[in-house]
């Protein structure tokens, strides 16, 4: 349903924006020459053949060409991909377990010093866009300290269809501050979110019934409270890790990280719809793929959603 | 002719999944019946009370009565005309939205809580164009305020400055103001604490004598029943068990779920009672 | 008579507000014995639920106490509560909805409540829980179920045999059936008159309810702004009030009564004052019709240790 | 105004220091804003003001070749930074309030009405509502900017840009105002005022207007300060990828993208200034926007 949509959309975007005929011919071709070619791409067809071929074609990885550089799409798009997951997955990592600890943290010790610290360095961390972010990370390790190379993503290893960075030294050293970049929004959003919940989990009547049966604070911060935060903080998880695909782009852009972010931003710069579109369907099919590993979670988690969903209840 | 006739009503709840869903599991509908050929009549300036516990259907009942939901089947007649019937005018629903205002629960809830306490009141005045001259809806502001016990003062108060007890008398002054034949109390006074309850009580008794109301009461506490209601239903599931002018009601209760009800309601009266016969 | 298993000694509990130091609770004192059902009534915000927080030591900023000492067994327990609360004192709340874990088995939250004060093994526990069960009256065959699917009054249920699961030689009921349906309040209140009788538990049952003090209590303490209205057993209260705001409370309680129709409720004029406004003197002076001179400028002590007022000076 | 001077949450704002401070700094960076041109030294709009050969003169160094001063030094055109930067402040914030705007006025109605009336239109604009979230705004305000380029005739590009701009991150806003006040929407209708006003006969857009807008309007609020340090994130990133306002009229995240292209050569202060002042800008809202939902919101006091 949600992949249908966005096929939709992409669709529209790349039938009825900016012109195909003319991106491609120019504005200088003859009638019979854009007539040919609209036969070529098949836009004579009714709007909602040209929808499911669209569908049909996106199923089996067909993108079209590029207009730049007349290369097939999608051929482009795999060659950036293994870029794009290694840098979302080591940041995504990177946030959870930080994000959850000191989440979980600052709200157990509320109102130390410690807390009252990562409090307001996460507030700033909010207020820094993610570019400023790596920029200044640039400055202060490429710049001044010469610690960390700036850009690129170092020396990489092909394994088959996959290169993969994590293999070599400098892979890893060039992996590091575009993940910190990354991860460090995530992470605050992750961190304030779990914190929240825990410190509303901890008013409910269930955790003061735990504590006046005088149980430990332990049993009550891990047999109680924890299970109860999982599942807004799996949700909100979920959503960022998608975010984290998306918002390479603009890590990216900073550290010129040849992934599929930065594609998509030369696409927009040059109007290069085929690209625009199939990054979206790209995007769309892991927001699926991660709402249906966070239904999943859900139901190990709750046994309320489990009952129902055996009872066929919604 | 009874004043109110409710005849055989019922309403059903459709809490089945969505058809292609249903299909899917080869379920059938799942229909919730909240209320079950329930019948009843109120005189007029009687005070009828309807006593169920949860789920019951005694507020859905209350809701068909004031004409906010319709009934799934049977009907409801109010001064022999019927209330969902086929006079379709706008101005013969309008008249009989006037008759019949609603006192609800929650003292909270029942106010907006960013209007001054004056244009609260003066809503259903201006809305079923009573008065139409400014000095006059003032005056008639200030009377209304007076006859549940406030004062003039209060109408450019905000509904958080007052206490439960006080709201409450506002939500009445703000019924009486569509100057209604009927009032439907649901829950009126579970909310309050017990010395107020007793004063918005006597309060509604006072204005039904003076304004010769017809209440529907619905309640689920047996004892503010006994002092506000001359006949009672007991309802439950969604049936009417049982009907009784209340005196014989508590004296001899006939069906044995009446009889469960009002031996498990708390009751002062086991020591009040024991006095008086000593 | 008997030591006193809990002592409430002129026990005050305050909070700050802006500048102002508010009382919830002021100079409270009160005693209870074992197998006694104490009720505590008033109207909302005359101090009953902070009582029974204050024994439990469930008072979180911004209240704190501020004076006054609590006695359990003959040992102070208002600045340390970790040992006593939960294996001594349980709690019930108003709400069985949101006092159980609704991601655990009951049968879990039981045997951990056991093991937290005994030293026994799991499979004991586990047996230990099931007899609880039956105790209260849940078919100790549904050991393993989740919370959601009990009725209301069953959470209730499983709520008292979590508090009994330490042994506790005093249970707190905070307004335990104020939640339920009149036939299962009936229900639990006979549960509780039980226990009280066969396992000699302390019973403190607060509510706003005069008809279920009337039916449950074998004393009653009567609260007002705060403070001690009146004391004593619950039929000469009920049959005799002395203080004024007791004969109020009683006479404008609606009850169950063939003739009540045709009779107005005796009201009190007025309502119980907020935090910060309470008047000097007696608190209940405003509302009162015999108030003179010396109510409104003298707070009237205990008098025959039942009730406070000046009327019962002598 | 008296009133609001007793109130309590006027007494909690005299007595939070971090909210007086974020909001005396927001206050005095609108007013530098807004009075630019009385404030700033020189106007860096205008070319005949330039000198190239002022450029890259350190801040508060005098320059080799003219010997002229600058509090924040120069770029490389020979703009005066601290010029630059206040009227760049000025794109920033007026593109800031106006998507905002965009997205609260859309995001209130939406929700109002879907909360309000239910049935297929609430389905279909939360359908809608969760599908956009999925995407991140900063990628949909992207994507809105590149078709809004594909549609737009080239040479209207240039001076669309900041509408364009503007219409990208305020569509990209609307759904947390829509959720929120679909939300409120749907706990007030259940109320009995709203019950009471039906049966006194008023219609559906009055009950909505004069009942339930008043009343969900006060999460709106927060949402909207904090979704402001959004919308001014938002262009500074937009416009630092190169995909937002023009360079000639540089915003504080194109300063940004020019001072990144000189930090290897070391000059760091075209970095620097506009990256602080982006910082107390995003920070000051940030924390008044903070304090405003703590104190609005008494479940968690």
């Amino acid at each position: 349903m949600v992949l249908l949509f966005v096929a939709f959309i992409s669709f529209l975007i790349f039938r009825f924006v900016g012109n195909p005929v003319e991106s491609l011919l120019g504005q200088e071709a003859t009638v019979a020459q854009r007539a040919a070619l609209e036969e070529a791409l098949g836009l004579n067809e009714p709007i909602y053949v040209q929808y499911a071929k669209f569908v049909w074609r996106a199923l089996q990885f067909d993108f079209g060409n590029s207009y730049r550089g007349a290369l097939p799409v999608a051929e482009l798009i795999a060659t950036r991909l293994p870029a794009t997951l290694e840098l979302a997955l080591t940041s995504a990592t990177f946030a959870v377990i930080f994000g959850v600890i000191t989440g979980i943290y600052t709200a157990i010790h509320r109102g130390s010093f410690l807390t009252n610290l990562i409090l307001s360095t996460s507030l700033i961390g909010v207020s820094l866009p993610t570019f400023l972010i790596g920029v200044l990370l640039i400055w202060l390790f490429s710049v001044e300290l010469n610690w960390l190379p700036s850009f690129g993503r170092g020396d990489v290893v092909d394994l088959g269809w996959w290169s993969t960075g994590f293999l070599t030294l400098s892979g890893l050293k060039s992996l590091i501050l575009p993940s910190i970049t990354l991860g460090l929004y995530q992470m605050t959003l992750i961190m304030r979110l779990t914190r929240a919940e825990m410190l509303e989990v901890l008013q409910q009547d269930f955790i003061r019934l735990a504590k006046s049966l005088g149980q430990s604070n332990r049993q009550i911060y891990f047999f109680h409270a924890l299970p109860n935060i999982l599942i807004p903080v799996i949700t909100i998880t979920g959503l960022q890790l998608g975010s984290v695909i998306a918002f390479a782009i603009i890590t990216e852009t900073v550290f010129q990280w040849p992934g599929v972010g930065l594609l998509f931003i030369n696409a927009v710069y040059f109007v290069d719809i085929p690209v625009m579109s199939a990054y979206l369907l790209l995007v769309g099919f892991a927001f699926v793929v991660i709402n249906l590993v966070v239904d999943l979670l859900y139901l190990l988690i709750d046994p309320r959603l489990r009952d129902s969903q055996m009872r066929g209840e919604n | 002719m009874s004043y109110v006739i409710a005849n055989q009503l019922t309403r059903h709840y459709d809490l089945s999944d969505p058809w292609i869903i249903r299909q899917i599991n080869r379920r059938p509908k799942n229909i919730l019946t909240a209320v079950n050929h329930v019948s009843f009549s109120i005189e007029k300036g009687e005070a009828y009370a309807l006593v169920g516990e949860s789920g019951s259907g005694k507020s859905t009942i209350a809701k068909m009565v004031s004409g906010l939901l319709k009934p799934s089947a049977g009907s409801i007649h109010i001064d022999g005309h019927d209330l969902n019937g086929p006079i379709l005018d706008g101005k013969a629903t309008h008249s009989m939205r006037q008759r019949i205002q609603m006192v609800f629960q929650s003292p909270y809830a029942s106010l907006n809580p960013r209007w001054k306490i004056g244009n609260i009141i003066l809503e259903p005045i201006k809305s079923f164009r009573l008065i139409a001259d400014e000095k006059q809806q003032h005056k008639r502001v200030a009377e209304l305020l007076d006859q549940v016990g406030l004062s003039e003062r209060d109408v450019s108060k905000y509904p958080h400055e007052f206490s439960g007890g006080q709201r409450q008398r506002i939500s009445i002054a703000r019924a009486l103001a569509s100057q209604p034949e009927i009032i439907i109390c649901d829950e009126p006074t579970s909310a309050l604490d017990v010395s107020v309850q007793a004063q918005v009580l006597n309060l509604l008794k006072d204005l039904q004598k003076e304004f010769s109301l017809t209440y529907l009461f619905i309640s689920h506490d047996l004892a503010v029943i006994s002092t506000m209601a001359n006949k009672i239903g007991v309802l439950k599931d969604g049936k009417l068990v049982e009907e009784a002018d209340s005196a014989e009601l508590f004296a001899n209760p006939k069906h044995e779920y009446t009889k469960m009800l009002l031996s498990a309601a708390p009751n002062i009266g086991v020591y009040v009672h024991s006095e008086r016969k000593s | 008579m008997a030591n006193p298993l809990l002592e409430i000694d002129q026990l005050s509990v305050s909070l700050q507000k802006r500048k102002q130091t508010l009382k919830a609770v002021d100079n409270l004192s009160l005693k209870i014995y074992s197998g006694e059902i104490l009720g505590l009534v008033g109207e909302s915000g005359a101090g009953k639920s902070m009582t029974g927080s204050a024994i439990l030591g469930l008072i979180d900023p911004p209240l704190f106490i501020s004076s006054g000492k609590i006695i359990f067994e003959g040992e102070r327990i208002d600045q340390n509560t970790k040992n006593i609360r939960g294996s001594k004192i349980s709690m019930i709340f108003q709400d069985p909805l949101v006092s159980l874990n609704p991601l655990r088995r009951i049968g879990d939250q039981l045997v951990e409540t056991i093991i937290t004060h005994f030293d026994v093994s799991k499979t004991q526990a586990f047996e230990r829980a099931k007899s609880l069960l039956e105790e209260v009256g849940i078919d100790p065959s549904r050991i393993n179920a989740y919370p959601h699917t009990f009725s209301g009054g069953m959470r209730q249920r499983v709520v008292i045999a979590l508090a009994l699961a330490p042994e506790p030689a005093l249970i707190i009921a905070d307004e335990p059936t104020t939640a339920l349906d009149v036939s299962v309040q009936a229900q639990i209140l006979d549960l509780l008159k039980k226990l009280a009788k066969e396992r000699g538990t302390a019973i403190i049952l607060i509510t706003h309810d005069m008809g279920v003090i009337a039916e449950t209590t074998d004393r009653v303490a009567v609260l007002y702004s705060g403070r001690l209205a009146e004391i004593g057993k619950t039929a000469d209260v009920l049959k005799d009030p002395k203080h004024p705001y007791t004969k109020g409370l009683v006479a404008s309680t609606p009850r169950i009564d063939a003739n009540s129709l045709l009779e107005k409720l005796f009201q009190i004029p007025g309502a119980m004052p907020d935090l910060d406004n309470i008047p000097e003197g007696c608190p209940f002076h405003p509302r009162c019709d015999f108030a003179d001179a010396q109510c409104r400028k003298e707070q009237p002590p205990l008098f025959q240790n039942r009730s406070a007022c000046w009327l019962s000076k002598d | 105004m008296n009133r609001f001077m007793q109130s309590d949450f006027f007494y909690h704002f005299r007595n939070t220091p971090v909210a007086m401070i974020s909001f005396a700094v927001f206050t005095c960076i609108i007013l530098a804003a807004v009075f630019a041109n009385i404030i700033a030294p020189y106007n860096p709009f205008d070319p005949a003001s330039l000198n190239l050969m002022n450029g890259f003169t350190p801040p508060m160094q005098a320059n080799d070749f003219t010997g002229e001063v600058f509090l924040m030094g120069t770029d490389d055109q020979g703009r005066d930074l601290f010029s630059t930067i206040l009227y760049g402040l000025r794109i920033s914030l007026f593109v800031g309030v106006m998507a905002v705007a965009l997205a609260m006025v859309l995001g209130v109605l939406l929700g109002l009405i879907a909360g309000f009336l239910g049935g297929w239109f609430d389905v279909l604009i939360m359908r809608f509502a969760d599908i956009q979230m999925t995407f991140p705004s900063i990628l949909v305000a992207m994507l809105i900017y590149g078709v809004a380029k594909g549609v737009l005739p080239p040479d209207l590009r240039y001076e669309m840009s900041i509408t364009v701009l503007i219409i990208s991150i305020g569509l990209s806003e609307w759904v947390p105002f829509a959720r929120t006040v679909r939300g409120s929407t749907l706990v007030e209708k259940e109320k009995e005022y709203i019950i009471v006003a039906k049966m006194i006969g008023l219609n559906k857009w009055q009950i909505m207007i004069r009942h339930i807008l008043p009343n969900v309007l006060s999460p709106v609020l927060v949402i909207a300060t904090i979704t402001f340090a959004l919308a001014i994130i938002a262009e500074a990133t937009l416009s630092f990828l190169g995909v937002g306002v023009p360079t000639t009229k540089p915003s504080l995240g194109t300063l940004i993208r020019i001072g990144q292209d000189f930090l290897f050569s070391g000059e760091w202060w075209i970095l620097l200034f506009p990256a602080i002042t982006l910082l107390a800008l995003a920070l000051s809202i940030n924390l008044f926007g903070d304090w405003l939902r703590d104190t609005l919101n008494p479940k968690l006091k």
